[in-house]
């Protein structure tokens, strides 16, 4: 016998009114992972994390966590501790009572919670701040109470719910690599919801990417950016170059497609069919300056447009064959407006985006 | 020249917001001045608009002398930080406000609203009102309503700051097109490095009331005339040193993890032999390789994390010493794993090097 | 244990109205009830002193709109209470922006210092206008003393600029904290925005500010107009004749006529009245300066 | 700029003192002169209207009716608004409520007087100090669930969840969370009904029996022009524990953020 998921959403589905919040989500995640739900906003990604939660009942579907059903236990019962997008610190309390809150609630022996708050808060560098009033914290140090709060309940699964949203770039950066080592440390189920992917790809062992109520995909965050499955996802996590494309020969592990104007040498996939219509794309760091003529799976264009973006710039390109390309460069590549370039990709970097 | 600004000194109590500015800004540039909160970024663009009066010093605009003139007599035109958009009109009122209170007449005011909302891609939402729009198209309203007034210079206060980072990106494609348009001078204020960046002709950087560096973006970012700006703008790897050898176009620094060469081009200041010495290379700057190559620059390093955040891959290596290095890489088919021994290696050409006091 | 299986917030939702049940009881017994019977009363027929016949009639509702004299004190009350508003609103102004504009951080401590005398004994502050204004007040026998008039004049009191002057006093905090509240929500950079554009002094307070403070005017209206429409101390103790008020009016009636039909009729006007004016101004003003 | 605040301020200085404290201090000075007539120059210096005041039984009873009615006035309205007031939060769903609950507000006080006396008249109900307290109770309903409202929307709703989430039930999450964050507001409500109450003139003035409240006592006796040193001694001391009353409550909702009165 196996040990079941930490957690797993059977079929779950939620309409408010007409409008479906989440569309038949099956997902399981084992002990000890950290999982990002990552979705635009409306995706319905906090009303998954509600009804992990407790704070909404799915209209279909099962909740389970470590094989129990947890439909009809209300969140006070349940084995879950959510961290609030706006964190809610009990404003009338301090620190320590902040996070001895749900153990007080339980009746935990005076002893116990002390250790237990001690522990929480040597583990996210807060112990000075323990008698500190929540309005004298900064931003930062908020987030930790808030995570302190719930840790010290050791619960099953953990739900966080953009907590960092709030925080400038810097610490949040900062707060991200803090969230992971506490995760990996304390080796828990912690379930975080995003709509940064940037953020679920330095922080995830895997990503579900959520939207308009449905899973789109699952997996780890490296081949779902390499090989997305459908345009939504591949534009989500990052920009890309997408082309409309005839199959015209499969051989050789090898497929040549033509767009219309331009040919494009790709890896096979099982099931293509010549003739057939695809989509591919092409990620614009994929894209290098070519040295020399390459026979296929190349282009000439002329420079729109240069967006500086620190190590990298963006390059807006016109193509030979009428398509507008971005490409990704190192700064240190001196291109300018309307000069003309040369560039070349490997076939294995065009994708086919197709499922399965 | 469009702006000119000649020893602005400004004093708010016992703080000096701002010491000795000057800033010359040519007709059709745009210009960001980029610093951190309490830099005197924003002083600074009310002092060109008028808002606030300069305790010493002179804003010249094409020539004339405007320092005493109040806002609503200046060429200038303003988009505020929280888009300042009146709550009581609607979109059309807003844009139109200015020219409503210089007496054009109904068609004209209609005629040149239409043409700039058009220009904006607001046309639709004329009658909207500015409380049931989205933060995007707020900003386009904030944008129109100044330069319907055709100004010779927009004076931008942070004005993407409520955007998210998506939308925040596609407007500073727009806005550096739209800039390319109108052709006149914008002076574009943040505290976002990559926003300056992406918008720039020229940066100013400022820190504590001061210009720190004055600059095409690529010679801000290439060659950070000081340690604040080198680390401002941009990830910079940082070594302490001392100069042992000053030879013609090369000088040699001795540092815990082995000696470093730079060219002079890029040697802030005149150090002498013995002096002690920062050493910055930018991560992207770097190459790592398997083996160690024969060029000059070159460390033994162990790769101790691997951050890839889909388009670049950060590596952050552990020096002999134990300090950290960055790297940064656009590839990610280099195929290293955490605990690898490698060696990087730079050229001299794009060391930085600053005096430390 | 839960009541319901459909989860704890949905039960606590749909128990909310619960809570709803005393006050609307309440009110229901001791003010719905009560003002059908003061319109009920109303319609009936007024025999003599204290005597009164259960009618259908609008004999009293007649009596009262074809009497010039309790027409006049009608329209008597509106324009002094108007009076009232409307300087209150002048003078109220000027302070609420100041308070906005320069001293915010200390806005609390002044509206309090402005709150204190006037939340206390509304009666005293009566008493102690009628010290100064009277004909044997303090202003008189300072100017006396002064030289400027011989002997006391009676020209300050018993009129309806007393009242005038006392009902400014009584509201004017009231009337300062929701311009101040108006005035606080817009942003300096509107005003600033304003100049840039090209906007004088005069023109931003046409344009801006003004408009941006229908709401303030609009709550401080509500606030002033409905009590001080059935104010009777006041006119009793400062007015004088040309004071004569409505509330004197339906006091005198009810209590010492002992014509509850006609007081009941008057009411019911009065009720009218506010409400009507109330409504106008709301029209006058826009709806929509009520959500903000 | 500086030239447009200095005259603003000189106006608003001029306003506070001569339209406000003025009237107020002229009584307070008063009650203290020999003379009992309010003429300059003043006599001199006296304390014999206080002793008076101070062995005045009528005067006492009054402030005593008047705290009587005031407390059962303040806990009749709290015990019918309070309720009414944690249930505000889904306003749309309950408009018709909340439009019948706060019409009080929009009558004039001598309406809610004249209705009350028809009302207890007709049915034969002794006028009292009590019925003086249903009256006012009428007003204060509004009044203590438009501030306790204020104060319960303004609450963050997912305090609520995340005590749940920790694990305390309903009722402790109630007790823990809910009750701790609005208690100055009921705090604030209850001062202000009080206030109010003891202070009313004309809604009393149609209901009260034969007892008398301080307004009521203060307004017989205005009628006799030999009592006037008595009533400026009397409206003194008001004034002086009122002041402070007031200020200790002004303070503390300043300091506990609930807004300028129920304007906001």
């Amino acid at each position: 016998m196996t040990t079941p998921p930490a957690l797993e959403l059977l079929n779950v589905t939620k309409t408010y009114g007409n409008v479906a919040a989440l569309r038949d989500i099956t997902l399981a995640v084992r002990k000890g992972e950290f999982i990002t739900i990552l979705g635009p906003s409306g995706s319905g990604k906090s009303t998954l994390l509600k009804i992990i939660g407790g704070f909404e009942e799915p209209d279909k579907g099962e909740v389970r966590i470590n094989g129990q059903v947890i439909n009809n236990t209300p969140p006070f019962k349940r084995p879950t501790s959510m961290v609030f997008q706006d964190l809610a610190l009990f404003p009338h309390l301090n620190v320590f009572e902040n996070i001895a809150y749900g153990l007080k609630v339980r009746k935990f022996p005076r002893d116990e919670i002390r250790r237990r708050v001690k522990w929480a808060a040597e583990l996210l560098h807060i112990e000075k701040l323990i008698d500190r009033r929540i309005t004298q914290l900064s931003g930062g140090q908020q987030q930790r109470v808030a995570l302190a709060r719930s840790l010290v309940l050791e619960p099953e699964v953990l739900l966080l719910d953009e907590p960092l949203g709030p925080l400038d770039l810097k610490l949040r950066r900062e707060m991200q690599i803090e969230l992971r080592r506490v995760q990996r440390s304390l080796k828990a189920t912690w379930v975080y919801v995003t709509h940064d992917h940037e953020e679920a790809m330095t922080m995830s062992d895997r990503v579900a990417i959520l939207n308009e109520g449905r899973l789109l995909a699952v997996g780890d965050i490296k081949t779902i950016y390499e090989k997305p499955c459908s345009r939504f996802v591949a534009e989500f996590l990052g920009e890309a170059n997408f082309f409309e494309a005839r199959v015209t020969q499969v051989a050789e592990g090898k497929t040549l497609l033509d767009t219309g104007s331009m040919l494009l040498l790709a890896p096979s996939k099982p099931g293509l069919r010549e003739g057939e219509i695809i989509q591919v794309m092409i990620r614009p760091e994929k894209i290098k300056l070519a040295k020399r003529e390459e026979p296929i799976n190349r282009s000439k264009g002329k420079v729109l447009d240069l967006t500086y973006k620190g190590a990298f710039v963006d390059v807006k390109f016109e193509t030979e064959h009428g398509y507008v390309m971005l490409a990704r460069f190192t700064s240190t590549e001196s291109i300018n407006i309307g000069d003309t370039i040369e560039v070349a990709w490997s076939a294995e970097d065009v994708i086919i985006l197709r499922c399965r | 020249m469009s702006l000119k600004l000649e020893n602005i000194h400004k004093f708010f109590g016992h703080i000096t917001a701002l010491k000795n500015v000057n800033l010359e800004v040519n007709k059709g540039e745009l210009l960001v001045i980029l610093g951190t909160s309490g830099s005197g970024k924003s002083t600074l663009l009310r002092i060109i608009s008028g808002l606030e009066k300069p305790d010493k010093g002179r804003v010249l605009i094409n020539g004339r002398d405007v320092t005493y003139e109040p806002p609503y007599n200046r060429p200038t035109s303003m988009v505020f930080q929280d888009l300042a958009l009146f709550p009581h009109l609607n979109v059309f009122e807003n844009i139109a406000f200015g020219l409503k209170i210089r007496k054009y007449d109904r068609r004209e005011v209609e005629i040149r609203v239409k043409e700039v909302a058009e220009m904006l891609r607001i046309n639709d939402l004329l009658d909207r009102s500015v409380a049931k729009i989205s933060g995007g198209q707020r900003q386009r309203v904030a944008l129109a309503r100044s330069l319907v007034l055709h100004p010779d210079i927009l004076l931008l206060d942070e004005p993407l700051g409520a955007l998210d980072m998506k939308l925040r990106m596609d407007m500073w494609v727009e806005l550096k097109k739209l800039q390319r348009q109108v052709a006149n001078t914008w002076v574009f204020v943040t505290h976002d490095q990559h926003e300056a960046m992406a918008l720039a002709d020229k940066i100013a950087v400022i820190n504590t009331g001061e210009i720190q560096q004055l600059g095409t973006k690529d010679e801000v970012y290439d060659s950070p005339a000081s340690l604040f700006v080198a680390s401002f703008i941009g990830e910079m790897n940082f070594l302490e040193g001392r100069v042992t050898e000053v030879k013609g176009d090369v000088l040699k620094v001795e540092t815990p993890v082995g000696e470093v060469e730079a060219t002079m081009q890029r040697v802030k200041g005149r150090p002498e032999t013995g002096a002690r010495v920062t050493v910055g290379i930018r991560p992207e700057k770097i190459q790592i390789t398997k083996t160690p190559n024969d060029c000059i620059n070159t460390l033994s390093a162990r790769v101790s994390e691997i951050n890839f955040s889909g388009v670049l891959t950060t590596y952050e290596l552990e020096l002999p010493d134990g300090s950290r290095i960055k790297i940064q890489t656009t590839s990610r088919q280099m195929g290293y794993r955490q605990g690898d021994k490698v060696y990087i290696s730079w050229s001299p050409e794009d060391v930085n090097v600053y005096v430390t006091q | 244990m839960l009541p319901s299986r459909k989860g704890l917030l949905t039960w606590l939702g749909r128990r909310r109205w619960i809570n709803w049940i005393p006050s609307t009881t309440y009110l229901l017994l001791l003010f719905y009830i009560p003002i059908a019977m003061l319109m009920y009363y109303s319609f009936w027929r007024y025999l003599k002193l204290f005597r009164f016949e259960p009618a259908l009639t609008l004999e009293n509702y007649l009596r009262f709109f074809t009497s010039p004299i309790y027409t006049r004190v009608l329209l008597n009350t509106i324009f002094i209470v108007g009076v009232a508003m409307a300087l209150l609103l002048i003078v109220g102004f000027p302070i609420a922006y100041f308070i906005a504009r320069y001293v915010r951080s200390s806005a609390d401590r002044i509206i309090l210092l402005m709150l204190i005398p006037v939340e206390i004994n509304y009666l005293i502050r009566i008493f102690a206008w009628r010290t100064i204004l009277g004909e044997n007040g303090i202003l008189n026998s300072f100017l006396v003393a002064v030289g400027v008039i011989e002997k006391p004049l009676p020209i300050f009191f018993y009129n309806w600029f007393a009242i005038v002057i006392v009902t400014m006093h009584e509201w004017l905090p009231y009337v300062v904290i929701p311009l101040y509240i108006s005035l606080r929500s817009i942003p300096r950079s509107l005003y600033e925005a304003a100049h840039d554009l090209g906007a004088s002094r005069l023109q931003t307070f046409l344009k801006i500010t003004l408009p941006l403070c229908k709401p303030g005017i609009l709550t401080a209206i509500f606030i002033v107009f409905i009590p001080a429409l059935g104010e009777f101390a006041i006119p009793a103790l400062v007015g004088g004749k040309s004071g004569y008020m409505i509330g004197n009016m339906i006091e005198n009636q009810l209590l010492a006529a002992g014509n509850w039909p006609l007081a009941t009729a008057a009411s019911v006007i009065l009720l009218a009245t506010s409400l009507i004016i109330v409504g106008i101004m709301v029209k006058i003003l826009g709806m929509e300066a009520l959500y903000r | 700029m500086s030239k447009i605040k200095l005259m603003l301020a000189g106006f608003t200085a001029t306003v506070i003192t001569l339209l406000i404290y003025f009237p107020i201090a002229v009584v307070v000075v008063f009650s203290f002169n020999e003379g009992i007539y309010f003429l300059l120059p003043l006599k001199g210096f006296t304390t014999k209207w206080y002793e008076e005041v101070l062995s005045n039984m009528e005067f006492f009873e009054s402030i005593v009716n008047s705290m009587i009615v005031a407390a059962m006035t303040t806990s009749g309205a709290l015990l019918v608004g309070v309720p009414a007031a944690f249930s505000f939060v889904r306003l749309r769903r309950n408009t018709p409520f909340v439009g019948f609950v706060l019409l009080p507000f929009l009558v004039p006080w001598l309406v809610i007087g004249v209705i009350s006396l028809v009302f207890f008249r007709t049915l034969g109900l002794q006028l009292s100090l009590l019925t003086v307290s249903l009256s006012h109770i009428i007003y204060s309903i509004p009044l203590v669930i438009l501030i306790v409202a204020a104060r319960v929307l303004s609450l963050n709703p997912n305090y609520e969840k995340a005590s749940m989430d920790l694990g305390a039930d309903r009722m402790r999450t109630f007790i823990n969370v809910t009750l701790p964050l609005t208690y100055p507001a009921i705090a604030v409500a209850a001062l202000i009904t009080f206030i109010w109450s003891f202070d009313n003139f004309i809604i009393t003035f149609f209901t009260i029996g034969t007892e008398q409240t301080f307004p009521i006592w203060l307004w017989g006796s205005l009628r006799h022009p030999t009592q006037v040193p008595v009533i400026t001694a009397a409206s003194s001391l008001i004034i002086i524990i009122g002041s402070v009353v007031v200020y200790l409550l002004e303070s503390y909702r300043i300091r506990k953020g609930i807004g300028i009165t129920l304007l906001e």
